[in-house]
């Protein structure tokens, strides 16, 4: 048994202990301590997860490295790690970014008042503690392979997570900012909060049914495999109840329309690094999750409610898409405008073909990526002005091109533009939905029309045009900064160049999450003979 | 040989990077070396056109696959470059009148100071519509075709400072996405139709599928087709892309970009064949386009939207040509060419007019500048000789040509679009006269600009004449030269496939007809303009006149349509998301916090209010128990 | 007499003592009302007693009445404490604390 | 040993009651605790005063460890499973359930008196420490009296022999084998609570009133127990819970009078829904709640912290043996009214709780809420139900007597600041404390890794199991609300500005410290690592009858 999996687990929770437990303090040296600890880890927590890549095998057996040690008998519960080709990108996907996020947010845990006030002397400590907390817990979430601790873990992450959103701000808000954030913070925790209650009653109710056929697991594979081979058979009344209660949990986390509303208060309130943490880590792990549980456990109830869920997320695009468009603060627009892309990708879960889920997997850590750019950006251009009104800037690029540039880039893969990574994952969506179900294929087309409207829009408001009083002077990127952006916009690149480094790992796992549903893909209607467009000489 | 094609891209996509990437150190030889890329690509062109021309017809296409981009179970998308006879018509083009524009810039943007992102820039968009060309995918294809939208967007930008750019640039993107859109379900509909979206594959099976199948792909490309094209009903960008820089709307506007619509129909043409439906609309797009263009041509005060009309209607010919099919797809190409070089020539001249004249742009403020500009008012009444068919100068040949495949379309089609063609002929050369008589003849008219100087018109410097003058060479003879022995035509012909038309009457009877269209265009507008005085202030004019300036009213109809309904509708949702949505969340939380609030005042503090409660709950207690027994 | 007469009195006192607790304002009064309610109990507990012949209910009733005094004893100090502090015995009066 | 001489002296024939034969041993926990309960009084009588609080401390630490270790090796000797019997002539029954839950009882016992012995929170008085309990509780509050006692130091250490009474009660409380010997258990453990709520130092009006509320409303309740006891006994013609199942179930030899009175369901079943009536009173069910945030509220602090978490144990134990071993012959006809209750005790609690101003009553209406937990727990009518109830109890207990014990260390100059505005920005000046403070109530909200997600998901999944999916469905939805107003006092604790004036943090002993270190420890252990302690409550999950 190899140690990898709870290695990268475990890295980062301990190094959440051990920062937090560095010495207090509010001086420069004390904070400088905690920051490189903090950051050591999670340099090497992504050390480990590239070693987990790289020690993935695309076509062996979907899950690997796998690890397991008894937690709770009574109820069947193992702590069951393993690695498959979708869990694999999204930890490496957690592990790249979180650096990033830290880095971006060196200064973001600088006490804001001056010292010996109330302000807290572990603020620094408690910050980057939190931010490798959820790390960890975001990490067992990937690479977990029993439902209960899944859930667990899914479930846990939401305090260090509520902390982030409530207790550290970008300063940009109005004089009521605290009560926003905290408002943001317990929106944020409820909203989970109750999508994870009501999947606890689901996660009961598998149990029990899954324990009455002789068969009181809560390991994935088990389960998957006592299903597809007739073993436990789930009345479809009951199967489709607990969809929906497993659906409800990740369909909030992820958002889907109309589950989307605590979405924009948190990121829009919380500083951009934890924001990037939110949309393009933690509600990751929604649709993960969807992908992984709702239609490994439950085939037939996924297919039930596919088309239905396929129109909610058609309506997310469209929906999220025009909401941005109208909106006035620039993080509320990137979240509107996440909204808008996770509506792709459950659509690319639920089109249930291997272009549809391939691309809704490479979505995922396209769109965590890119946002990450467009977001971290977003916050340099905040921290520097001290305001999120898109109508406090003006004409920024003259005086900043270089974060104009790179704000430009995240704007332009936010709106997929071919080259990029998220283009690729984009079209996949769209030509596996199309497939299957070609009128919502049309109209999530619509999408890329109103992703350029506002991402251009906001683009053109905040960096063209004369500049403005109150951002004359404002400093380039600095060098941390375009260490942040750097490795963002060069993966941006590379994926959208070169995606079957994510391809090859990804399709295996995908092909086997059809094939668990009993989806294949439907045939072209004239098939072209023989040769197919990748062959021919 | 073939390991020439990626370089063809790879060289300007260097360019690119390094200009973009690259630091102040670039300032000041940058622009050299993106111009000296742009060459070596048009060397590169030229050697694999010699390379080809020395190989049989059947075998001069080449494929040149470098690895699978995208592969996904069934979806199989490569990075792969198909180099034929239409292809390197479109090399050679790109990168010859790209590289000229290059040098052209060199002069004309010296005294910018973002000069090497300007190159930069320029260098991306050769690579992106190389990319465009010598895709052999359909999914390739959109990525030169959205990459050619970028650079568009970047360079009609390029002066962002200019509120008006910034928004001409967005607007072009987004147009264009609409017609993207179009590009993306075509491929989606192949895809699900063929499993496939490389040309050969579709090609060799686009016979099998069903008319309506073919009839929809056909349209959703023709859609994109209009987008990049600028084709009613997605035109309106185009005159406001004339904020860019002039050499950009010489490459992308009047000589590249905006022609990758036709390029697409043509290369689409298996698809286009088998769809005579989806060719008919084709035909009226191209028809209504071609006298829209001209039509806005003629009420433009501003030389440049005068030229981008013009460049409207000229593709509007080639569509119109493309949508003819077989007797009409090498004409179009043949026109593309030739327009390539005069109308590139043309916006050259008018930025070196501008750049004489403190970058003015309104005609009404130039006049008698031939004395001033000789080599620029020469090359500019060449180019405006082959533009508006001017006998044996290149728009003569291919303007004919095409015209005389609408004739022979046959029936009251072939009528129509026929006289279609031939009024557009008039309208062009009235209004190409118009900007010549109002440029470079009559009286001064110079206006002092913002600081109170008088323009001191002088000619332009060699970096910039000697691109109009190699271009005015293409505008005299190109046409002629294709022409001959139809070697354009035969060339072509492998790919596009050809059909001879016969048109109702003989062609020679077409030309002189289109000879005295022509004349009596150009007639027209020497009475109009020639001869009087021009008014520096444009009269109100007629109805037509006034809804001409503004375009024929194309954003006031977007905006209505459009724009404003759009930004209500998100207005709208903003306020449903807040006061809807979340306000349904919020209030359900207020539900259960004024429901706490109600309930606890059963708490009222008294023993004997507790104690009712308690005797109460047992009376239910009891009352259920016993219930559960009768039930 | 027929036993089952006892018990229709058990219930009637049961039910005097019950509403007594919900009628009455004086703790004292309060309380005397639920020791009725316990006696109305006892009663019940003897009556059965008797018809099962057999004697746990006797004994029940008779730790009752002990457990009844050691209520008092408490009951008694509390009430007599707050009626010092109150200088009433309403438990109406003690309602500092509600909702 | 006199009476039976004196009746085999007054009949010849008469029947000779036979000599009582007693366990000691295995009643040496209740035994030893009521004996220590004794010595404690004894000490009251005899001790100076000065020595009075440090030997009460001692003896009732003895007693109660004593207690549990006696559980513990009873435990070990396997009388929680194979030796499980019946003693003491049948009356008290010593098995899994009795053992487990005397057991928490004890220890939080132990943890409640450390925090009762605190005396570093209020400011010495002449050199004396003082603690939560009046300086002298017969004193009239604010009387020249019991200004004179305050001076001089006083403590009320009766406050220790009361615990040890009442916990004795406890541990009998769910042992007891028949209904004569729950109903004394009821008012032994009830009787000495009374009193202890009457004297609070701070706040004596509160305290006296919480006394005479819960005073007159325990004996209201009582009054319902014993008049079901009397319909019960009726019907089934005996009072032990095991006769009373065979007679339920018609396995029982007829007698002439059961034939009567079998035929009378209407007795049985109003009894049984009083017998319910009395225990539910003491568990907080809804509607038999309305004393709880009341009483928490008046009481000290300590007390209250005992209560909750100690009497809703024992009243637990009291109620699975009741329907376990009486009744559930008889289930059909209970559970559904006992769906009703926990579906309204869950709902309520949750609701009432959320517009809650002052910490102590909202931690009051959240015990409301998880007594309703507990009860889906208790509906599944199986073994793993009765598991699961266990575990929830241990769980439940550590967390609420730490958020109490918290709760102590919070004060103004008017004693503890229990209003919630006081909380405001209680992180940021004592993120420790803070952080303790918002585990706790994360683990009442039951998020994973908290003993109280392990909990819940343990009745959830029972209840489930049993059949009640509509119970865990009410369930999750009332713990979203519940969710809400603990978030609530995070987010006052961490994300409120503090107010100029609030509260100081008090830094407690030892004892304190121990009490909230301890409820830490079982908080996350029940959370990180449960499988040892649902191991130990499903091998203590069968009832002997």
């Amino acid at each position: 048994m190899s140690y990898l999996l709870s290695a990268t687990c475990a890295v980062p929770a301990a190094g959440a202990v051990l920062t937090a437990a560095l010495p207090a303090g509010t001086g420069e040296a004390r904070r400088r301590t905690t920051k490189a600890v903090a950051l050591a880890v999670s340099a090497a927590t992504l050390g480990l997860a590239i070693a987990v890549a790289a020690a993935f095998e695309p076509d062996g057996p979907r899950y690997q490295l796998t690890e397991s040690y008894s937690w709770i008998r009574s109820f069947g519960i193992s702590f069951s790690l393993g690695a498959d080709g979708i869990g694999t990108v999204l930890a490496l996907l957690t592990a790249v970014l979180v650096p990033l996020v830290m880095l971006a947010g060196w200064h973001d845990a600088d006490p804001a008042a001056p010292e010996g006030s109330f302000e807290s002397k572990r603020r620094t400590q408690g910050f980057f503690a939190l931010i490798l907390a959820v790390e960890a817990m975001v990490l067992v979430s990937f690479l977990a392979t029993d439902v209960f601790v899944f859930y667990v873990f899914f479930e846990a992450m939401l305090i260090p997570m509520y902390f982030l959103i409530g207790g550290f701000g970008d300063r940009a808000g109005g004089p009521d900012s605290a009560r926003q954030r905290s408002y943001a913070a317990v929106k944020f925790l409820l909203y989970n909060l109750l999508g994870g209650l009501v999947m606890l009653a689901a996660v009961i109710g598998l149990y029990v049914v899954a324990g009455d056929q002789g068969q009181a697991t809560f390991s994935l594979p088990a389960l998957t495999d006592a299903i597809s081979s007739g073993k436990l058979v789930i009345d479809p009344t009951v199967q489709r109840a607990l969809f929906l209660g497993f659906f409800f949990a990740f369909a909030v986390k992820a958002p889907l329309w109309p589950l989307h509303t605590w979405l924009p208060n948190a990121m829009g309130e919380s500083t951009a690094g934890t924001a990037v943490l939110i949309t393009a880590v933690v509600d990751k792990v929604g649709t993960f999750a969807m992908l992984r549980f709702c239609l490994g456990l439950f085939p037939d109830a996924s297919k039930t409610f596919a088309p239905a869920i396929l129109v909610l997320s058609l309506i997310g695009i469209v929906y999220g898409a025009l909401v941005a468009i109208g909106q006035k603060d620039i993080k509320r627009l990137v979240a509107y405008a996440s909204i808008s892309h996770f509506g792709f990708i459950i659509m690319g879960i639920f089109a249930m073909t291997s272009q549809g889920q391939s691309g809704a997997t490479l979505y995922m850590v396209n769109h965590g990526i890119s946002t990450a750019a467009w977001m971290l950006v977003a916050g340099f251009l905040i921290s520097r002005r001290g305001s999120r009104l898109i109508a406090d800037y003006g004409g920024v690029q003259k005086v900043a091109p270089v974060l104009a540039g790179t704000f430009l880039i995240g704007g332009l893969a936010t709106l997929s533009l071919p080259g990029l990574a998220p283009f690729v994952s984009e079209f996949l969506v769209l030509v596996g939905t199309f497939t299957r179900y070609p009128v919502i294929g049309i109209i999530a087309t619509f999408g890329i029309v109103l992703a350029a409207l506002y991402a251009l829009m906001l683009y053109q408001r905040t960096m063209t045009g004369p500049v403005k009083e109150s951002v004359t002077g404002m400093p380039d990127l600095k060098a941390r900064e375009l260490a942040v952006v750097a490795p963002l916009v060069a993966l941006t690149l590379l994926l959208g160049v070169y995606p079957q480094s994510l391809t090859r790992i990804v399709n295996p796992a995908v092909n086997d999450t059809l094939s668990q549903v009993h989806r294949i893909d439907p045939a072209p209607a004239h098939p072209v003979a023989a040769t197919n467009g990748g062959e021919q000489k | 040989m073939n390991s020439l094609i990626p370089l063809l891209v790879a060289a300007p996509l260097a360019g690119a990077a390094l200009l973009l990437l690259g630091g102040r150190a670039l300032d000041r030889f940058g622009h050299w070396i993106a111009t000296a890329l742009a060459a070596l690509s048009f060397a590169f062109g030229l050697a694999l056109f010699a390379d080809m021309l020395g190989r049989d017809a059947e075998h001069r296409a080449v494929v040149e696959r470098l690895y699978t981009w995208i592969p996904v179970d069934g979806f199989q998308a490569d990075i792969s470059f198909q180099l034929d006879q239409l292809s390197i018509v479109f090399v050679l083009l790109i990168t010859g009148v790209g590289s000229l524009i290059h040098l052209y810039s060199v002069g004309y943007m010296a005294h910018d100071e973002r000069r090497r992102r300007f190159f930069g820039y320029l260098n991306l968009f050769l690579a992106a519509m190389l990319i465009l060309v010598l895709a052999d995918n359909y999914l390739l294809l959109y990525v030169g075709w959205e990459g050619v939208g970028l650079a568009s967007y970047l360079l009609i930008g390029f002066w962002q400072h200019k509120p008006s750019a910034a928004t001409a640039a967005k607007k072009a993107f987004i147009v264009n996405r609409v017609g993207d859109m179009g590009l993306s379900v075509a491929i989606m509909l192949m895809f699900a139709e063929f499993g496939s979206f490389a040309f050969g594959p579709v090609f060799g099976a686009a016979g099998d599928a069903s008319q309506g199948k073919l009839t929809a792909i056909a349209l959703m490309l023709l859609l994109a087709a209009c987008g990049k094209s600028a084709q009613v009903p997605l035109q309106s960008w185009l005159g406001d892309a004339m904020e860019g820089p002039t050499p950009v709307s010489a490459l992308i506007h009047a000589a590249t970009m905006v022609t990758a619509g036709v390029y697409l129909i043509t290369r689409s043409a298996a698809i286009f064949n088998l769809a005579p439906d989806a060719q008919t609309a084709v035909v009226v797009v191209g028809a209504v386009t071609l006298v829209f263009g001209a039509i806005v041509g003629c009420a433009k005060d501003d030389i440049k939207k005068a030229l981008a009309g013009s460049t409207m209607s000229q593709i509007g010919y080639m569509i119109m040509a493309a949508g003819l099919g077989p007797i009409g797809y090498a004409f179009a190409i043949m026109h593309l060419v030739t327009h390539g070089f005069f109308k590139a020539g043309l916006f050259l001249g008018a930025g070196s007019v501008m750049h004489g004249m403190n970058d003015e742009v309104n005609m009404r403020h130039y006049g008698g500048l031939r004395k001033y500009m000789p080599v620029t008012f020469w090359t500019f009444l060449l180019g405006t000789g082959a533009l508006i068919g001017f006998p044996l100068l290149s728009g003569f040949w291919s303007k004919d040509k095409i015209i005389d495949a609408a004739f022979a379309k046959g029936g009251a089609e072939g009528w129509i679009l026929g006289l279609c063609a031939l009024t557009g002929a008039v309208i062009t050369a009235f209004y190409m006269t118009r900007v010549v008589l109002l440029t470079f003849f009559g009286e001064k008219r110079w206006q002092p600009d913002g600081d109170g100087n008088l323009p001191h018109p002088h000619e332009s410097p060699k970096t910039m004449t000697i691109p109009m003058i190699v271009l005015a060479f293409g505008s005299v003879f190109a046409g002629g030269l294709f022409t001959l022995g139809s070697s354009f035509l035969n060339f072509l012909e492998p790919v596009t496939g050809h059909q001879e038309g016969h048109p109702p009457f003989n062609s020679y009877v077409v030309s002189v007809i289109a000879t005295v269209c022509m004349l009596a265009g150009v007639g027209l507008a020497y009475v109009m303009y020639g001869r009087g005085p021009v008014p520096v202030k444009a009269p109100v004019g007629s109805l037509l006149t006034r809804a001409a300036r503004r375009d024929l009213l194309q954003d006031d109809f977007n905006h209505a349509v459009l724009v404003r309904p759009g930004s209500a509708l998100a207005a709208t949702l903003v306020w449903f998301d807040s006061k809807g949505l979340d306000g349904f969340v919020n209030g359900l939380a207020a539900a259960i916090g004024g429901l706490s609030g109600r309930l606890r005042r059963i708490q009222t503090g008294y023993v004997r209010t507790y104690a009712l409660s308690m005797f109460g709950g047992t009376l239910v207690l009891v009352a259920s128990t016993l219930l559960m027994r009768s039930v | 007499m027929n036993p089952v007469n006892y018990l229709y009195l058990a219930a009637l006192l049961f039910t005097i003592g019950a509403s007594g607790v919900l009628i009455r304002r004086n703790a004292i009064v309060l309380f005397m009302c639920v020791e009725l309610m316990l006696n109305a109990s006892n009663l019940a507990l003897v009556t059965f007693s008797r018809l099962h012949g057999n004697l746990d209910g006797q004994i029940l009733a008779f730790f009752t009445m002990v457990v009844a005094a050691a209520e008092v004893v408490v009951g008694l100090a509390i009430i007599v404490s707050i009626f010092r502090t109150r200088h009433s015995a309403s438990v109406d009066d003690s309602n500092l604390m509600k909702l | 040993m006199i009476s039976t001489h004196v009746l085999a002296a007054v009949g010849g024939n008469s029947p000779s009651i036979p000599a009582p034969h007693i366990e000691y041993g295995q009643l040496s926990p209740m035994l030893v605790v009521f004996g220590a309960a004794l010595v404690g009084v004894l000490a009251e009588a005899f001790l100076p005063r000065r020595l009075r609080a440090a030997a009460q401390l001692g003896i009732s630490l003895v007693g109660l460890v004593g207690g549990f270790v006696a559980v513990v090796v009873l435990a070990a000797q396997g009388h929680a499973s194979t030796r499980a019997g019946l003693l003491a002539m049948g009356s008290v029954a010593i098995d899994g359930p009795a053992l487990f839950l005397q057991g928490v009882i004890l220890l939080t016992a132990v943890l409640a008196v450390l925090t009762y012995a605190e005396g570093r929170l209020e400011p010495r008085i002449n050199g004396h420490r003082i603690d939560a309990f009046a300086a002298q509780a017969a004193a009239v509050p604010g009387g020249e009296q019991e200004r004179e006692a305050t001076r001089e130091g006083l403590r009320t250490t009766e406050i220790y022999p009361l615990t040890l009474f009442a916990v004795g009660g406890m541990l009998l409380f769910p042992a007891s084998n028949d209904l004569l010997t729950m109903f004394v258990a009821l008012e032994v453990l009830s009787l000495p609570l009374y009193l202890m709520c009457a004297i609070a130092r701070r706040r004596r009006l509160l305290s006296q009133e919480a006394a005479v509320k819960y005073f007159l409303l325990g004996a209201f309740a009582s009054a319902f127990f014993l008049f079901g006891t009397a319909l019960v006994y009726g019907y089934a013609g005996t009072l032990r819970l095991g006769e009373i199942a065979d007679v339920v179930a018609g396995t029982a030899p007829v007698t002439p009078a059961l034939a009567v009175t079998t035929q009378n369901d209407a007795l049985l079943l109003i009894g049984l829904a009083m017998l319910a009536v009395g225990l539910l009173f003491k568990v907080g069910a809804v509607p038999f709640h309305s004393w709880t945030p009341d009483v928490y509220q008046g009481a000290p602090t300590p007390v209250s912290g005992f209560m909750a978490a100690a009497t809703k144990t024992a009243a637990f134990g009291a109620l699975l043996r009741l329907f376990y071993v009486a009744f559930p012959g008889i289930r059909w006809d209970w559970r559904p009214v006992m769906w009703g209750v926990a579906i309204l005790t869950m709902v309520v609690g949750s609701i009432l709780a959320v517009t809650q101003q002052d910490v102590k009553r909202l931690l009051a209406y959240s015990s409301v809420a998880h007594a309703g937990f507990i009860l889906t727990g208790l509906i599944a009518t199986d073994r793993r139900g009765v598991a699961a109830v266990l575990f929830y109890l241990l769980a439940y207990s550590f967390v609420t007597l730490g958020a109490f014990a918290v709760v102590t260390l919070v004060r103004d100059s008017k004693g503890e600041a229990t209003h919630l505005s006081n909380w405001a920005g209680l992180g940021r000046r004592s993120p420790l404390l803070a952080a303790v403070f918002a585990l706790f109530l994360l683990a009442f909200a039951g998020i994973p890794l908290t003993s109280g997600f392990t909990g819940k998901f343990a009745v959830f999944q029972a209840a489930a199991g049993g059949g009640a999916t509509p119970l865990v469905i009410v369930g999750v939805l009332s713990s979203a609300i519940a969710a809400f107003f603990y978030i609530r006092v995070i987010v006052l604790m961490f994300f409120s500005d503090p107010q100029p004036s609030g509260p100081a943090v008090a830094v407690p002993s030892t004892l304190t410290a121990t009490a909230i270190a301890f409820g830490v420890l079982v908080t996350l252990g029940l959370g990180l690592l449960p499988q040892y302690f649902l191991d130990l409550a499903t091998k203590a999950s069968v009832f002997i009858r």
